[in-house]
């Protein structure tokens, strides 16, 4: 039996656009780590409401400070806090589902009502009720963000486990005694990873808005804690007629950051790239 | 019929539940209203006085009961940055919210029908490639952003509207639903790109059903396969996301309320929770709570009208 | 009625194994011709290719099959569409999904009507109502109105027969029509055939892989083996005396015979 | 006769629906099941999709709960073959880690020993070693269900459930998996519960058979018993349908 070629195969634009994308910003997030153009906070008077281009390659803002480097660390912030709400989310949201969904039985059904109710409410209006009662900031963010998408985790893993559950590979290893959390973690992980990752590229998607969202509305990152996209955005708004450029490059920060993820769940979900096409069907009439 | 009947007796004990949690959640608020009303001269006694006079210290069902009777006689208690009467606070803003989340919502239908079905008749052409390249681009762009970028480019520059005098319903109908056409279109880009792809995805996924195979042998063409057959099986999974999408129109519409300065429910629910004025917030999550469910189930009925398979479980 | 000259298919995607290479076939009209082969031997790319449902972006077909003195296969689409469902009828292997979920069993089945002839709705319901009578539908008004996972494997099968027949084609081309039935119903199914083409003389191409089903229908079989008939003759001749080694071999397979063993 | 390898004893299976608000409806599947597998026997269950076999070969290995009744396993570990080759091999690993895995969980044998026992245990099902290190998804339907067979006998069971094990494939890979499964038998003295829904591959390869309709066992013979004269209805009108 010839080994499959994957060569011939359409390459998988989606995956691959999305990995080149997130890698530039995840680069550019982790170089402003340790140094960026200008020193995001410092305020220099002289240089106010430069347009983008010479030493600031995106201008400065109405305080002068270098939209640039504002907009790296902006962009560390959100993804950090997107990053810890998704490990949250996805570990706490793995383990529930993978449970609920391998085990089934009353518990099952009783998450699977949560999940749905919970689900049913825009994540951004949850939050803005639990910060009405947490109070903003930094760590509040993440962890509201992150036990909000436990339960949309938690229903994807669930459903793949129950899937995978009715599988003959998977009634063959309890035959041969393998124990049920072998079974979970050895056996079906590794065939439901791609359905994983793609949720979990869409948890960042949706994180990342999220709190570029809240940020905006104010109740997100504090001014003084960090500089966040959203609230750059927010305070960049009133100074459109002066330096539009803030606002713009703030907003396709946020944007280029979502469609790297987009793109990845995009490519991973529907046709991973080791996966072979599966058999096209002759069947439309030309 | 037994089925319908079902279906209502979940639906009036989901509200019942979600009112308790509503109400609970905004129990548990550390601090008490009443320092922050009384201000600095808080003297304990003070402070125990308007508690009673508020009727904080009876025991939390008794307090549950009164809320919920009042709420569903239309009190909604006192605002306390405003210190007037909640539904007074809500009246006209209701309309503004609403009008705004339903004319997005009709965007985004007639933006991603036509453009669904035209993307899967011409499904993997160069035209469908680059749609949905650019639907990608789209679905990824916040909102918030794309009213700014309205707000700039149209207001500010081609001056189809001045951004920031809201137009009245009252004094010019007209001009109220023209102010809203760019706030509703910044909600409904997003939402309807994503209408599309699924749209899209869920007939292409058809086209490879083997009815659709009977049908070509039949004699169809390829247009009548698709209206007569393909589309309806496709709706089924659309329907689903349409009632999702018009919930988060609603959280959309919080959003862009601010962008535009729109003074509708969104905005008041920003201006309080930052104000901490909770009964406001605490009715406004009431309300939109119940629009969520009603949504719901509204969409969980249609099923039954869809798809027959459903009604026979 | 039909001639299939020389008819070459080859795919340039991932599965060349369901290639079709030159093969001749020839069918009077009333004839029963079973196509055997197993899965692979592209017994189905020709009935497809025949019926006209093979989308030729994937595939490349040369050769010729001329259907009442036309090429069918370099005629264009809406040509073509006058001959689907009017003078070929296709029947398709699994029921369960053959059938549009969302439609009423009636309408598919008026739909080859609807798409051929324009005629009252009343004239169309009672065609329908007389097909579904003859391939033994159960009380057909009733069933008229049901949808398609109302109904039994079997009768689903018979829905699709009437969907076919409604017009009296020449041809009916069969895809492995009984194999997703049970055994029981299969004989109803394939006693269903023989009806319609003794009785209304239509013609029957059958495509199965189990030589059993297709030596109760078919007067005249044509073996496929990777892309070729390797044998065609009368049924019986061939079981009683099968030339190609592949032949042999499928009907040892089949045979009742009991298997010595220890 | 040897001693059973199983014994059944008025069995009965339900499954158990969500009904309506949630009050569950118990439908009957199996009813009061009564059979025993001689050693060394090849016992065949036929009977129409639907009729309950797979529900039976569940429950006697225990993965289905809802039973009342006796099921008497005599020998340990009894393992099945499945039908469909592509979803009874976990897909995600090499032909190798999966016919490995029941020495893993049973943790006798040293790595080497068993990786030793699996490349002899491949070249007993007529699989050369170098489809250890292949995907199933790689392998044909008639290859993957000798890897199926090689799972299924490296833990040594005496006691196999072959549920349709060769449906799914064609007429003449049939013939090689049915002639393997045989050879197994003589040469590991295995008994087998083996269901199809083909009267004629149940013909050629059991010794006695059990017809079964709508969960219940109506006939059960020795083959020849059956075949010739066939004593309830519904057998006949099945026995007519597969003659040639």
């Amino acid at each position: 039996m010839k080994k499959l070629k994957n060569s011939h195969r359409a390459p998988n634009y989606n995956l691959i656009w999305g990995c080149v994308i997130t890698s530039i910003m995840v680069l550019m997030i982790v170089v402003s780590f340790f140094w960026t153009p200008f020193n995001p906070d410092a305020m220099s008077y002289a240089e106010k409401d430069l347009a983008p281009g010479g030493a600031h390659l995106l201008g400065t803002d109405n305080f002068g400070r270098d939209i640039f480097s504002r907009v790296m660390e902006g962009a560390g912030t959100t993804l950090s806090i997107a990053f810890c709400a998704v490990a949250i989310g996805a570990s706490f949201g793995t383990v529930i589902g993978g449970l609920t969904g391998y085990f089934g039985g009353a518990w099952d059904e009783f998450i699977m009502r949560i999940n749905d109710a919970v689900t049913a409410f825009p994540s951004i209006l949850l939050a803005l009720v639990i910060v009405t009662i947490t109070g903003s900031g930094r760590t509040n963010i993440i962890f509201i963000l992150g036990i909000l998408f436990i339960p949309s985790f938690a229903r994807v893993v669930r459903g793949e486990f129950a899937k995978q559950r009715q599988m003959d590979y998977v009634k063959n290893a309890k035959l041969m005694g393998v124990k049920p959390g072998r079974i979970m973690f050895v056996h079906i992980l590794p065939n439901i990873a791609p359905v994983l990752l793609s949720a979990v590229a869409i948890g960042f998607n949706n994180a990342v808005l999220a709190e570029a969202s809240m940020s905006y509305l104010g109740v997100g990152v504090s001014q003084t804690e960090a500089v966040s996209l959203g609230r750059m955005l927010l305070d960049s708004q009133a100074y459109w007629m002066t330096s539009p450029w803030q606002a713009l490059s703030a907003g396709c920060a946020i944007s280029i950051l979502i469609l790297g993820f987009a793109l990845i769940s995009e490519g991973l979900g529907t046709r991973p790239m080791w996966r072979p096409t599966t058999k096209r069907r002759r069947k439309q009439h030309a | 019929m037994r089925y319908i009947l079902k279906k209502i007796g979940i639906f009036v004990l989901t509200i019942f539940a979600i009112s308790i949690l509503v109400f609970l959640a905004f129990q548990i608020i550390p601090g008490d209203p009443t320092t922050r009303m009384l201000g600095t001269q808080a003297t304990p006694e003070k402070i125990a006085a308007l508690r009673a006079q508020l009727g904080l210290d009876r025991p939390v069902l008794v307090r549950y009961f009164d809320w919920l009777g009042n709420f569903l006689r239309g009190n909604y208690g006192e605002s306390y940055s405003y210190n007037m009467p909640v539904h007074e606070l809500l009246s006209g803003k209701l309309r503004i919210t609403a009008s705004l989340t339903l004319l997005s919502f009709l965007m985004v239908l007639l933006i991603s029908f036509p453009l669904g079905i035209l993307l899967a008749r011409f499904a993997h052409s160069w035209f469908d490639r680059v749609m949905m390249v650019l639907n990608q681009i789209v679905m990824s762009i916040p909102s918030f952003f794309t009213g700014i970028l309205f707000t700039y480019v149209f207001g500010l520059i081609l001056k189809f509207f001045t951004p920031t005098n809201f137009v009245e319903y009252a004094d010019d109908h007209a001009g109220f639903w023209a102010y809203l056409v760019f706030p509703a279109l910044s909600i409904a880009l997003p939402k309807a790109a994503m209408v599309i792809k699924l749209l899209r995805g869920s007939m292409v996924r058809e086209l490879s059903e083997d009815y659709v195979r009977t049908a070509y042998s039949r004699g169809n063409s390829r247009w009548q396969v698709l209206k007569g057959h393909v589309m309806r099986n496709a709706m089924v999974p659309v329907v689903t996301f349409l009632a999702v999408t018009l919930v988060d129109i609603i959280a959309g519409s919080i959003i862009i309320e601010q962008v535009f300065n729109i003074p509708g429910m969104g905005r008041l629910l920003m201006t309080s929770i930052n104000g901490r004025d909770l009964p406001v917030v605490q009715t406004i999550i009431m309300i939109i709570a119940l629009v969520v469910i009603t949504v719901n189930y509204i969409a969980d009925i249609s099923y039954k009208y869809i798809d027959p398979r459903i009604r026979f479980r | 009625m039909l001639d299939v000259k020389n008819l070459t298919v080859t795919f340039n995607d991932d599965h060349p194994a369901e290639a079709v290479r030159g093969i001749n076939l020839h069918m009077e009209d009333g004839e029963t011709l079973g196509l055997v082969g197993e899965s692979g031997s592209g017994k189905t790319v020709t009935a497809m290719t025949i019926a006209g449902l093979l989308a030729n972006d994937s595939a490349e077909i040369n050769g010729e099959v001329i259907f009442d003195g036309r090429d069918l296969l370099h005629c264009s689409c809406s040509e073509m569409r006058l001959v689907q469902g009017k003078d070929i009828g296709v029947i398709f292997q699994e029921p369960m999904t053959s059938l549009d979920p969302l439609m009423r069993i009636g309408h598919q089945i008026e739909e080859t009507v609807r798409l051929h002839f324009k005629l009252k709705p009343e004239e169309r319901r009672s065609m329908a109502l007389e097909v579904m009578r003859l391939v033994g539908l159960p009380e057909p008004d009733l069933t008229y109105k049901k949808y398609p996972h109302q109904l039994s494997g079997g009768q689903r099968q018979r829905a699709m027969i009437a969907a076919a027949f409604i017009n009296h084609p020449k041809l009916l081309i069969l895809d492995e029509p009984t194999t997703a039935l049970d055994v029981t119903v299969q004989a109803q199914i394939l006693d269903v055939f023989r009806r319609l083409n003794e009785k209304c003389g239509v013609s029957l191409l059958f495509i199965s892989h189990d030589l059993r089903v297709v030596r109760r229908v078919c007067k005249k079989v044509a073996v496929m083996y990777n892309g070729e008939i390797v044998e065609y003759g009368d049924t019986e001749d061939i079981f009683t005396n099968p030339q190609h080694e592949y032949t042999k071999q499928l009907i040892a397979a089949v045979s009742a015979g009991r298997r010595t063993h220890v | 006769m040897s001693e059973p390898v199983l014994e059944v004893k008025n069995l009965n299976a339900y499954y158990y629906g969500n009904g309506v608000l949630g009050k569950k409806l118990k439908k009957q599947v199996l009813y009061d099941i009564n059979f025993e597998v001689q050693e060394g026997e090849v016992l065949g269950l036929v009977g129409e999709s639907g009729c309950g076999k797979s529900t039976l070969a569940k429950t006697i290995l225990g993965l289905h709960a809802d039973y009342d009744g006796e099921i008497i396993h005599h020998t340990n570990r009894p393992q099945m073959v499945f039908q469909d080759p592509k979803g009874s091999l976990n897909p995600a690993k090499t032909v190798g880690w999966i016919v490995e895995e029941p020495l893993r969980a049973y943790g006798k044998y040293s790595p080497e020993e068993r990786r030793k026992r699996v490349i002899d245990m491949l070249e007993r099902v007529g699989l050369s070693a170098k489809y250890a290190e292949r995907k199933p998804r790689e392998l044909s339907g008639g290859q993957r269900q000798r890897v199926g067979i090689a799972v299924a006998l490296i833990q040594r069971p005496k006691f196999i459930i072959a549920d349709e094990p060769v449906s799914a494939l064609d007429v003449t890979i049939q013939a090689q998996i049915l002639e393997l499964l045989l050879e197994l038998r003589r040469d590991l003295d295995l008994s087998y519960l083996f269901i199809s829904h083909d009267l004629n591959v149940i013909r050629q390869i059991s010794d006695r058979v059990m017809v079964m309709n709508e969960g219940r066992i109506i006939e059960q013979d020795t083959t020849e018993e059956i075949f010739t004269s066939p004593k309830t209805e519904y057998a006949k009108t099945l026995i007519d349908a597969s003659l040639l």
